[in-house]
């Protein structure tokens, strides 16, 4: 079966008044209809790598290397037509802001509508129809009214559900969604994340979701991959990572997630910050703060080791115990 | 102090870091063209501030016989106006009246609409309504208007200049004031400062001004062209510097006539007020993007 | 730590079971101008009454949805924005009749969400710590400011001259921390302090506060919406909902068994750790409604499955519940004479 | 948008009355008297004192406001010491050319600055911004009246194509939309276009630059729009601003003429205005002041109206 | 034939009823015009200084027993452009409408123009229809210089119009070669011949005239350059050499209008001193100046141009000669060492000022020159006219020592006498000097007394020589009339006048 998604040895560089080293060489398959959590922390890349796949990193300013494939189509070899239908008709994204991601003065129906007329090339009356329909779908409260309210109307969980009913109005084989719940409360938030479960199942779509929260991954992943700066250090199934961390990082993150802290004692809190990504990494990007680092760490990139199955971390410490 | 140490950062080169006026100043002299407009203006004002030392002819010293001479005439670098004075002569001592009424009253207005918009968005309430309703009624007027009014009302003169430019340059600062006073106030760390019990003119010492003066600097130094130009413009209607003085849009008022003798003698003060504001508003663009100032 | 900065802070008065502070039915509406001549035509009713005690020593975790009025608690509390009815009472001390609030202030003192909104921009770190010691005449405001820069972890030879854009977000959270402690306050409040560090960042600032506390004997009252770390750092948990307490208990007790039904919706809406047992359910339903128009009677009334009648009508009372006198809650569904009608059978059990 | 408007005209007459304050005190203020250029050089005291009373300029100030403001509402603004005629008379034909003027100015003006700018943001930092910028502050930078006189000097004195002053052959009491008359608007307006195109230019660069920077751009890009749907978006979000930016420019042309009619002997309020100012007309300059600047507040009453109706982020409530 | 298009310096077209404001312009282009007075200039030759004619009045005569009863005899046959006739009882209702407030046809405006003009008038009453007497306060020759200003315009109109005086300003009326058919304010008016006019020499052949205030020198040069009009008034020197290469004709005559600096005689005043006035006469290169004015001055000789009827033979000589200003001022005991300090006032424009700057500025190089340091006091025109009339002792004038004033010198008495009478002292007066010489007296009363107009013209010539020979002004230029007009305009004679005559013009098409 042709993976839904093919990212080979990225590498992403932006040039500007500093060089970033956004991806270093990452590698990543979805299957379609997989549902993929991404998580990392700030500036390890996850937003970089959705944008990929959706060409929309700043053209001059960014230096691209590796393939990435969706459905077996070269992304990097898109233009013109195939491009816009890539975008939005096979692959569409949901923001972490839904207030700046959508235009303010227009209303959201229409900005839906737009969509559809785009892609499926249908009047305004059956897009508008269609934009309806998806409200319907991301169960908003009286709906037909809604289609004429502006983004700046509603509220945050009302908009992100807006901004949900608009990247699937097209029917995409592949969502991204980067951060979709952060800017949310919690309450609402458990909301959206089942909503996504549910039109996942639905729409038999296959999605990327980024996010810094273990929780939310779990709840929603099939598929956990953890990056850092600018790569994957672990991924597997969600059940692979949480139960059965093998990367310090992971670990690490796991534990400062406060999962089965105890309280008043001292947190696993893993020391210093991450690295800048001024140069190409040549060693582990991690090594710095690991608190079982060795020279070896220090001197090459890690080896990727295959755990079991999907299971595959990078580090240098697995390397013995396969 | 040991009980930290697993959290203590990661050991970086020591460096002291550059305060934000010294990057300011280094990103604005990565601008050629800012620069270079600093320059020519620096070099204006001093020439304007050394004339007397710079060997000029005298710029009062009229001759009927060698009256409106072209450029390049001898002993006459620039020529001689109407009544043979010598063009740069006045068009240097000229500079002096021109800048000094129009930059007097925008510094005058920042200083004084400064004041007026951070006390207002500083202290808010029925003071920033009286100040700021104030300040609406003078917005009332377009400019041109306004500075036309006052200053026929006042009668010519280069005091009567200033005030009427001032009075017409002290809303929009203090409205610019006002604003950027009032988004600062309302960020986090002026809270903090309040709780920790600092006076209010402390505050706005310490924490306020360092933050808006930039903003409010920047929209004065966009207004300093508009003031000379709107100067000249005084004096060429006859409301503003009194003659003989020279000054340039009185100078191009005067040279009017001598267009159809000489037009590139009476184009002079024209091009020196262009070239002025030209650099003025390069400048003031310049200073905008070193210190991220945005609209 | 030396001797300066201990007598530089301020000396108990009140005995150790005075609670620190104890805030009384505070109250704060913020009107909302607009029509005709800019007239007051709505209020938001942002704390409608919330009274609740802190005590030395304990860390107050308070908890609720986005508006429900935790920040504007929290700027009650230190008097950055005036009360519009209560009374604050500081270590024994009612403010405004015993002390003013210059004096609490340096008690008191805060940690804001935005660790970059919360430093002047033009300031160096140092200056900025040292602003507080420097307006109350300290004599060497920089040399306390540097101390507690080594305390929070920050290194004052390499940062002191920095600026705020040049550190990292943690690393300005922890100058942030400094600032509040260089008054040597007893009581700091963090609303929403770590909430925008990432988790790794999160846990390093988290372990510092507790060193601190433990360090310099202080109080806390910590606003988040994130209940693991609330869990992790309170003693007790406060649960506001649309400007009102809707419960109040010791954590673990509140954490082992939620009295109030939103309570146990929010805990409900922690996403699981559990790949094999995923939330199935949304625990509620919409948004949290509107502060300018709050429901009448149990203003949880209108998401609550248990809702009947008597929920709209009468406001349930704060009080005790389940035999821990510490345990409070605001619902009908525990008070026996309230007339719900799950309300017996509730307690039956 | 009923209240909205209503609340906004609530707003504007506290600001009317004190304009009405200052155009009053402005000719007040002012030295030497006012009479002096109407009367012959030789008039003796007692014929002067005569023409004062005549004009009520021997009342106490507060009076004279009370009396002059009392009948400003009823729509008269008295008489102009220097031709005996209503001074609302004068002020409305004058208004009107300078309207014609500014109009036309505008049309010329607008479209270009509106090009310029959304150029300039589109291709912001390639070197078609730069030269539109430099056009743009070129044309800021320049003394229009100046700019004036040369174009007098090289198109109608030098050339002869176009005139160099005046309202056309009949005046502007015969203003006809015909060539013969259009041509007479050419000079003074393009030259009164020059300011306002550069700061539309400038505004609208900053506004585009700014739009296609946030993030909607991009989401839009995401879902597939093209180039032109995004350009309408942008151009859907720009439109209130920029809108309010020419409406602004429009009452400044009108406000700002004074200079410019002057050159070009153009019968409209700037040249009233001056002429007021030079033979100290009381009441035609209180008049045409004040006629001007409440204009300008009517500009821009209906440009935050406008604005309002035309950008939903606004609140309308 | 064709139609003449005038830029008059005005800033708008002057009042219309008949007693015109904007001073001299205003009476050439609307006042004799569109009207008539009793008593006219000749405006038909260019060539001698013009004088006194019959207008509307044929003959006048004063009663030898009473000196100050003049009768008067109205020229018959008249009509108004409205088609009434002219007759006494109009003079009456017209000098009424200026001198007696609670007439119905009082008008203020007009009267504000007019009043002054005739200081000598008493009372007047018309005998017959064509008879009218007027009675002077004392007696006085000047009366018939006096009533050339005084406009005629219709009753009948009037009354046909309301009685409203702003309703006939749109629609006027008088006896003039012109009628005035509309106009727009402060853009142009337009006059056609009046074909019935009592005088059929001076019957307008254009079509018609348009009236076109062009304040701006600039903008009268482009205007006329441009083509948009064939006339202008006063161009500006410079502009001179650009309009005659372009083909266009410069006009310019001698007429009485001097530009001056009108001396303080008050205590302390330096130009008390017969030799420091004299020096100051002789240390101007009058020359030069004529050169920054384009040639278009005429170099003072005295306070009335050379050709003046009334010049005399004076015998101090205006004339630039450093050396003896220098010896006259060692004399009384000043040099370049030890300058002689004055305060003069000035005004940097002004109707009728030519270039004041520049000239001021050039009289004040040459008097320094000699020894006579000026320092200026520069004030705006109408803040100059209050100065000169508040007088030399008037504080606002701040001490000055002198005023340059630029003379209409067209009749006796604002010519000569209401700068130095004793009874003229500012403020009561125009004696702004606070001159008082019971010699100048003796002179100025003789002028009045005496009715000969031959008789007048030699007393008029010996003041005229003391004011030389005094050196009581400082004396510098006369001002030409300069016009500037297209090849296409033929037919026009420039007379010695303020005043002019257009009938005589045509249009080449
Ligand atoms: N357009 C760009 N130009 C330059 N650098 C960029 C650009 N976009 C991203 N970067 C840099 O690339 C790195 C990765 O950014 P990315 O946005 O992917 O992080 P992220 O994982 O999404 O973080 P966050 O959780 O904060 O959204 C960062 O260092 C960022 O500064
Ligand atoms: N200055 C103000 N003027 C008007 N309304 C205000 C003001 N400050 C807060 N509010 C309103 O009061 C309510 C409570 O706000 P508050 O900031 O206390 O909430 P919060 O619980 O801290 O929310 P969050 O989790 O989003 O920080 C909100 O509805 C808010 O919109
Ligand atoms: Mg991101
Ligand atoms: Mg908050």
């Amino acid at each position: 079966m042709v993976p839904l998604v093919e990212f080979e040895n990225l590498k992403v560089r932006f040039k500007g008044e500093r060089t970033v080293h956004a991806i270093n060489g990452l590698n990543l398959s979805l299957q379609p209809g997989e549902m993929l959590g991404l998580l990392g922390e700030s500036g390890s890349g996850k937003s970089v790598t959705l944008k990929t796949l959706l060409r929309l990193l700043p053209p001059k300013r960014s230096e691209l290397e590796g393939s990435v494939r969706v459905n077996g189509t070269d992304v990097m070899s898109l233009s013109g037509k195939a491009l816009a239908r890539h975008r939005g008709g096979e692959v569409s994204m949901i923001f972490q802001e839904p207030a700046l991601a959508l235009d303010p003065v227009y209303t959201v129906g229409e900005q839906i509508a737009e969509t559809v007329m785009r892609h499926k090339g249908v009047s305004r009356v059956a897009a508008m129809d269609v934009a309806l329909d998806m409200l319907t779908r991301v169960r908003i409260p009286s709906p037909e009214r809604r289609l004429k309210t502006y983004p700046h109307e509603m509220s945050g969980g009302m908009r992100q559900r807006a901004m949900i009913a608009l990247a699937l109005s097209c029917r995409p084989k592949l969502l991204l969604a980067d951060e979709p719940t952060t800017a949310l409360d919690a309450t609402v938030q458990i909301q959206i994340l089942l909503l996504l479960r549910e039109l996942q199942k639905e729409f038999g779509m296959g999605v990327i979701f980024v996010t810094h929260d273990i929780g939310v991954a779990v709840e929603v992943s099939d598929r956990i991959a953890v990056m850092y700066a600018g790569n994957l250090v672990e991924s597997g199934t969600a059940a692979e990572v949480i139960k059965n961390p093998r990367h310090p990082y992971t670990k690490g993150l796991l534990a400062a997630n406060l999962h089965g802290a105890v309280k008043g004692q001292r947190l696993d809190a893993i020391p210093g910050s991450p690295p800048a990504l001024e140069t190409a990494p040549d060693a582990c990007s991690f090594a710095d703060r690991c608190p079982q680092a060795t020279n070896r760490c220090r001197s090459a990139l890690p080896p990727v080791v295959d755990i079991s199955g999907q299971h595959k971390v990078a580090c240098v410490l697995e390397t013995a115990n396969v | 102090m040991t009980v930290v140490a697993d959290t203590a950062e990661v050991a970086e080169p020591v460096r002291k870091a550059p305060g934000y006026w010294a990057g300011v100043f280094k990103r604005f002299l990565n601008d050629p063209v800012a620069v270079t407009c600093t320059i020519v203006v620096l070099l204006l004002i001093l020439a304007a501030i050394f004339a007397p030392y710079l060997g000029l002819n005298d710029p009062y010293k009229a001759s009927m016989i060698k009256r409106l001479k072209p450029i390049g005439f001898p002993g006459f670098p620039l020529g001689t106006d109407e009544q043979g004075r010598d063009m740069l002569a006045r068009l240097i001592y000229g500079g002096r009246l021109t800048l000094f009424v129009g930059l007097v009253p925008v510094v005058l207005a920042f200083f004084i609409g400064s004041t007026l918009g951070l006390v207002a968005g500083y202290v808010g309430g029925w003071i920033n309504t009286i100040i700021m309703r104030t300040v609406d009624v003078f917005f009332a007027f377009p400019s041109v208007l306004l500075a036309i009014a006052i200053s026929s009302a006042l009668g010519a003169g280069i005091i009567n200049s200033l005030v009427s430019l001032t009075i017409v340059f002290i809303p929009p600062i203090a409205r610019v004031a006002e604003s950027a006073t009032a988004s600062v106030r309302a960020l986090d760390y002026i809270d903090a400062a309040r709780a920790t019990g600092g006076s209010a003119l402390t505050i706005i010492r310490v924490h306020v001004i360092g933050n808006v003066l930039g903003p409010i600097f920047v929209y004065a130094t966009s207004l300093t062209s508009v003031c000379m130009i709107l100067a000249a413009g005084l004096s060429f209607l006859g409301i503003g510097v009194r003659p003989p003085e020279p000054e340039w849009g009185l100078m191009l008022n005067t040279l009017r006539t001598a267009i159809y003798i000489n037009p590139w003698i009476a184009a002079l003060p024209g091009v020196m007020i262009f070239i002025t504001s030209l650099c003025l508003n390069l400048l003031s663009d310049g200073l905008r993007s070193a210190m991220n100032v945005k609209d | 730590m030396s001797k300066t900065e201990a007598s530089f802070g301020q000396t108990d008065r009140g005995g150790p079971h005075q609670p620190l502070i104890i805030a009384k039915d505070l109250k704060k509406h913020f009107p909302i101008r607009s029509g005709l001549l800019n007239r007051k035509t709505a209020t938001v009713h942002a704390v409608d009454g919330i009274s609740f005690e802190v005590q030395k020593g304990e860390t107050l975790g308070i908890v609720g949805e986005s508006g429900c009025g935790k920040s504007t608690t929290a700027r009650l509390l230190i008097g950055l924005i005036e009360l519009d009815d209560g009374s604050i009472i500081y270590d024994g001390d009612a403010l405004g009749t015993d002390i003013k609030l210059k004096e609490l202030r340096r008690g008191v003192q805060m940690v804001f969400q935005d660790s970059y909104a919360s430093l002047n921009p033009r300031l160096t770190i140092v200056d900025s710590i040292a602003f507080g010691p420097k307006i109350h005449g300290h004599a060497d405001p920089s040399g306390v400011a540097r101390g507690l820069m080594g305390r929070v972890g920050l290194d004052p030879e390499r940062f002191a001259e920095r600026y705020p854009h040049e550190l990292s977000g943690g690393q300005r959270q922890r100058v942030n921390i400094a600032r509040a402690l260089a008054l040597s306050p007893r009581l700091v409040i963090l609303d929403e302090a770590v909430s925008a560090l990432d988790k790794s960042v999160e846990a390093q600032v988290l372990n510092l506060l507790n060193d601190l506390k433990e360090e310099l004997g202080l109080t806390y009252v910590f606003i988040s919406h994130d209940l693991n770390v609330v869990r992790y750092i309170s003693d007790r948990v406060l649960v506001m909902y649309l400007g009102e307490v809707v419960e109040v208990g010791p954590a673990d007790a509140i954490y082992a068994k939620q009295a109030h039904p939103y309570t146990a919706s929010l805990f409900a809406a922690m996403p699981s750790m559990d790949p094999d047992n995923r939330t199935e359910e949304p625990p509620l339903a919409g948004d949290p409604p509107n502060p300018i128009d709050p429901p009448t009677g149990c203003r949880f009334h209108t998401r609550c499955r248990f809702a009947e009648d008597i929920c709209s009508k009468t406001k349930p009372k704060l009080s005790v519940i389940g035999g821990s006198e510490r345990h409070l809650a605001a619902c009908h569904l525990q008070d026996t004479t309230s007339g719900h009608s799950q309300a017996l059978k509730e307690v039956a059990e | 948008m009923f209240a909205y408007l209503i609340r906004r005209l609530v707003y504007v007459l506290p600001v009317a009355v004190g304009v009405s304050i200052i155009c009053f005190l402005l000719v007040h203020i002012a030295p030497g008297d006012p009479l002096t250029a109407i009367m012959p050089v030789d008039a003796t005291q007692e014929e002067q004192a005569a023409m004062r009373s005549a004009y009520g300029l021997d009342k106490p100030l507060p009076v004279q406001y009370a009396i002059w403001i009392g009948k400003a509402v009823t729509g008269d603004l008295g008489k102009s010491i220097a031709t005996g005629r209503p001074v609302a008379g004068e002020v409305f034909s004058a208004v009107k050319n300078s309207l014609l003027l500014a109009f036309t100015a505008s049309v010329i003006a607008f479209p270009i600055g509106l090009l310029l700018g959304f150029i300039a943001g589109y291709f912001r930092d390639t070197i078609i911004d730069r030269l539109v910028t430099a056009f743009a502050i070129t044309g800021v930078s320049v003394p229009n009246y100046w700019l004036g006189i040369v174009l007098v000097i090289v198109f109608s004195v030098q050339l002869g194509w176009l005139p160099s002053m005046g309202a056309g052959p009949g005046g502007s009491g015969q203003w006809a939309w015909d060539y013969a008359h259009i041509k007479h608007l050419i000079l003074p307006s393009v030259t009164l276009a020059v300011v306002p195109i550069g700061i539309v230019a400038r505004t609208v660069r900053a506004l585009v630059g700014d739009i296609f920077s946030m993030d909607f751009v991009q989401a839009l890009y995401a879902k597939g729009m093209r180039h032109g749907d995004v350009l309408r978006h942008v151009i859907r979000n720009a439109a209130p601003t920029a809108l309010s930016v020419m409406g602004l420019q429009l009452g400044y042309l009108l406000g700002g003429s004074i200079l410019i009619e002057t050159v070009f002997n153009w019968p409209g309020s700037g040249f009233l205005l001056s002429n007021a100012i030079f033979q100290r007309d009381l009441p035609l300059l209180q008049g045409t002041i004040l006629v001007l600047a409440l204009f300008f507040v009517s500009m821009n009453l209906i440009v935050d109206v406008a604005q309002a109706a035309i950008d939903p982020r606004i609140k309308r409530s | 034939a064709g139609t003449l298009r005038v830029g008059m310096t005005a800033s708008d077209i002057p009042l219309t009823t008949g007693q015109t404001d904007q001073g001299g312009e205003g009476m050439r282009f609307m006042g004799y015009t569109v009207y008539d007075s009793l008593i006219e200039w000749d405006l038909t030759s260019a060539d001698k200084a013009s004088v006194l004619i019959p207008g509307l009045a044929t003959e006048w005569t004063v009663d030898p027993d009473d000196n100050t009863k003049w009768t008067f005899k109205i020229r018959e046959g008249v009509t108004f452009h409205d088609g009434s006739p002219f007759t006494a009882h109009d003079v009456v209702w017209n000098f009424d409408k200026l001198l007696v407030p609670e007439s119905e046809q009082y008008d203020p405006r007009q009267s504000a123009q007019g009043k002054s003009r005739i200081p000598a008038v008493a009372s007047y009453k018309a005998l017959d229809d064509f008879t009218l007497e007027i009675i002077t306060k004392t007696p006085d020759a000047t009366l018939p210089y006096q009533l050339a200003w005084i406009l005629m315009s219709s009753k009948a109109n009037w009354e046909a119009l309301d009685k409203n005086w702003e309703e006939v300003a749109k629609a006027p009326s008088g006896t003039g070669p012109w009628k005035l058919t509309g106009f727009v304010p402060r853009e142009r008016a337009e006059l056609v011949p009046n074909e019935a006019y009592w005088d059929a020499s001076r019957v307008p052949q254009l079509d018609k005239m348009v009236l076109m205030p062009l304040p701006e020198p600039n903008a009268r040069t482009a205007a006329l350059l441009s083509g948009q009009v064939d006339w202008i008034e006063a161009p500006a020197p410079d502009t001179i050499p650009a309009l005659t290469g372009n083909g266009m004709e410069i006009v310019s005559n001698a007429y009485p209008h001097n530009w001056t600096w009108h001396l303080s005689r008050l205590e302390g005043s330096p130009w008390n001193d017969i030799r420091v006035r004299k020096a100051a006469n002789l240390a101007i290169d009058r020359d030069g100046l004529k050169a920054l004015l384009g040639g278009l001055a005429i170099p003072a000789k005295g306070f009335l141009p050379p050709a003046s009827q009334w010049f005399g033979e004076p015998t101090f000589e205006v004339k630039y000669d450093p050396e003896a200003a220098k010896a006259l001022l060692a004399e009384a005991g000043f040099g370049p060492e030890n300058p002689i300090k004055a305060k003069a006032l000035i005004s940097p424009s002004g109707s009728g000022q030519m270039l004041p700057l520049p000239m001021n500025e050039y009289v004040q190089q040459s008097l320094a020159e000699v020894g006579i340091e000026v320092e200026f006091m520069v004030v705006e025109w109408n803040q100059m006219i209050n100065l000169w009339r508040a007088g030399a002792a008037d504080p606002s004038v701040d001490g000055s020592q002198s005023i340059n004033f630029t003379y209409f010198i067209q009749d006796p008495f604002t010519g000569l006498i209401r700068h130095l009478s004793c009874d003229l002292i500012a403020p009561n007066g125009t004696n702004w000097g606070h001159y008082c010489d019971p010699e100048m007296q003796a002179l100025f009363d003789e002028i009045k007394t005496t009715f000969d107009p031959e008789a007048q013209n030699a007393v008029l010539r010996k003041t005229h020589e003391k004011y030389v020979n005094d050196a009581l002004f400082l004396m510098v230029t006369h001002d030409v009339a300069p016009r500037a007009m297209s090849p296409k305009v033929k037919g026009f004679i420039q007379a010695q006048n303020w005043y002019q005559n257009f009938s005589g013009i045509t249009i080449e098409e």
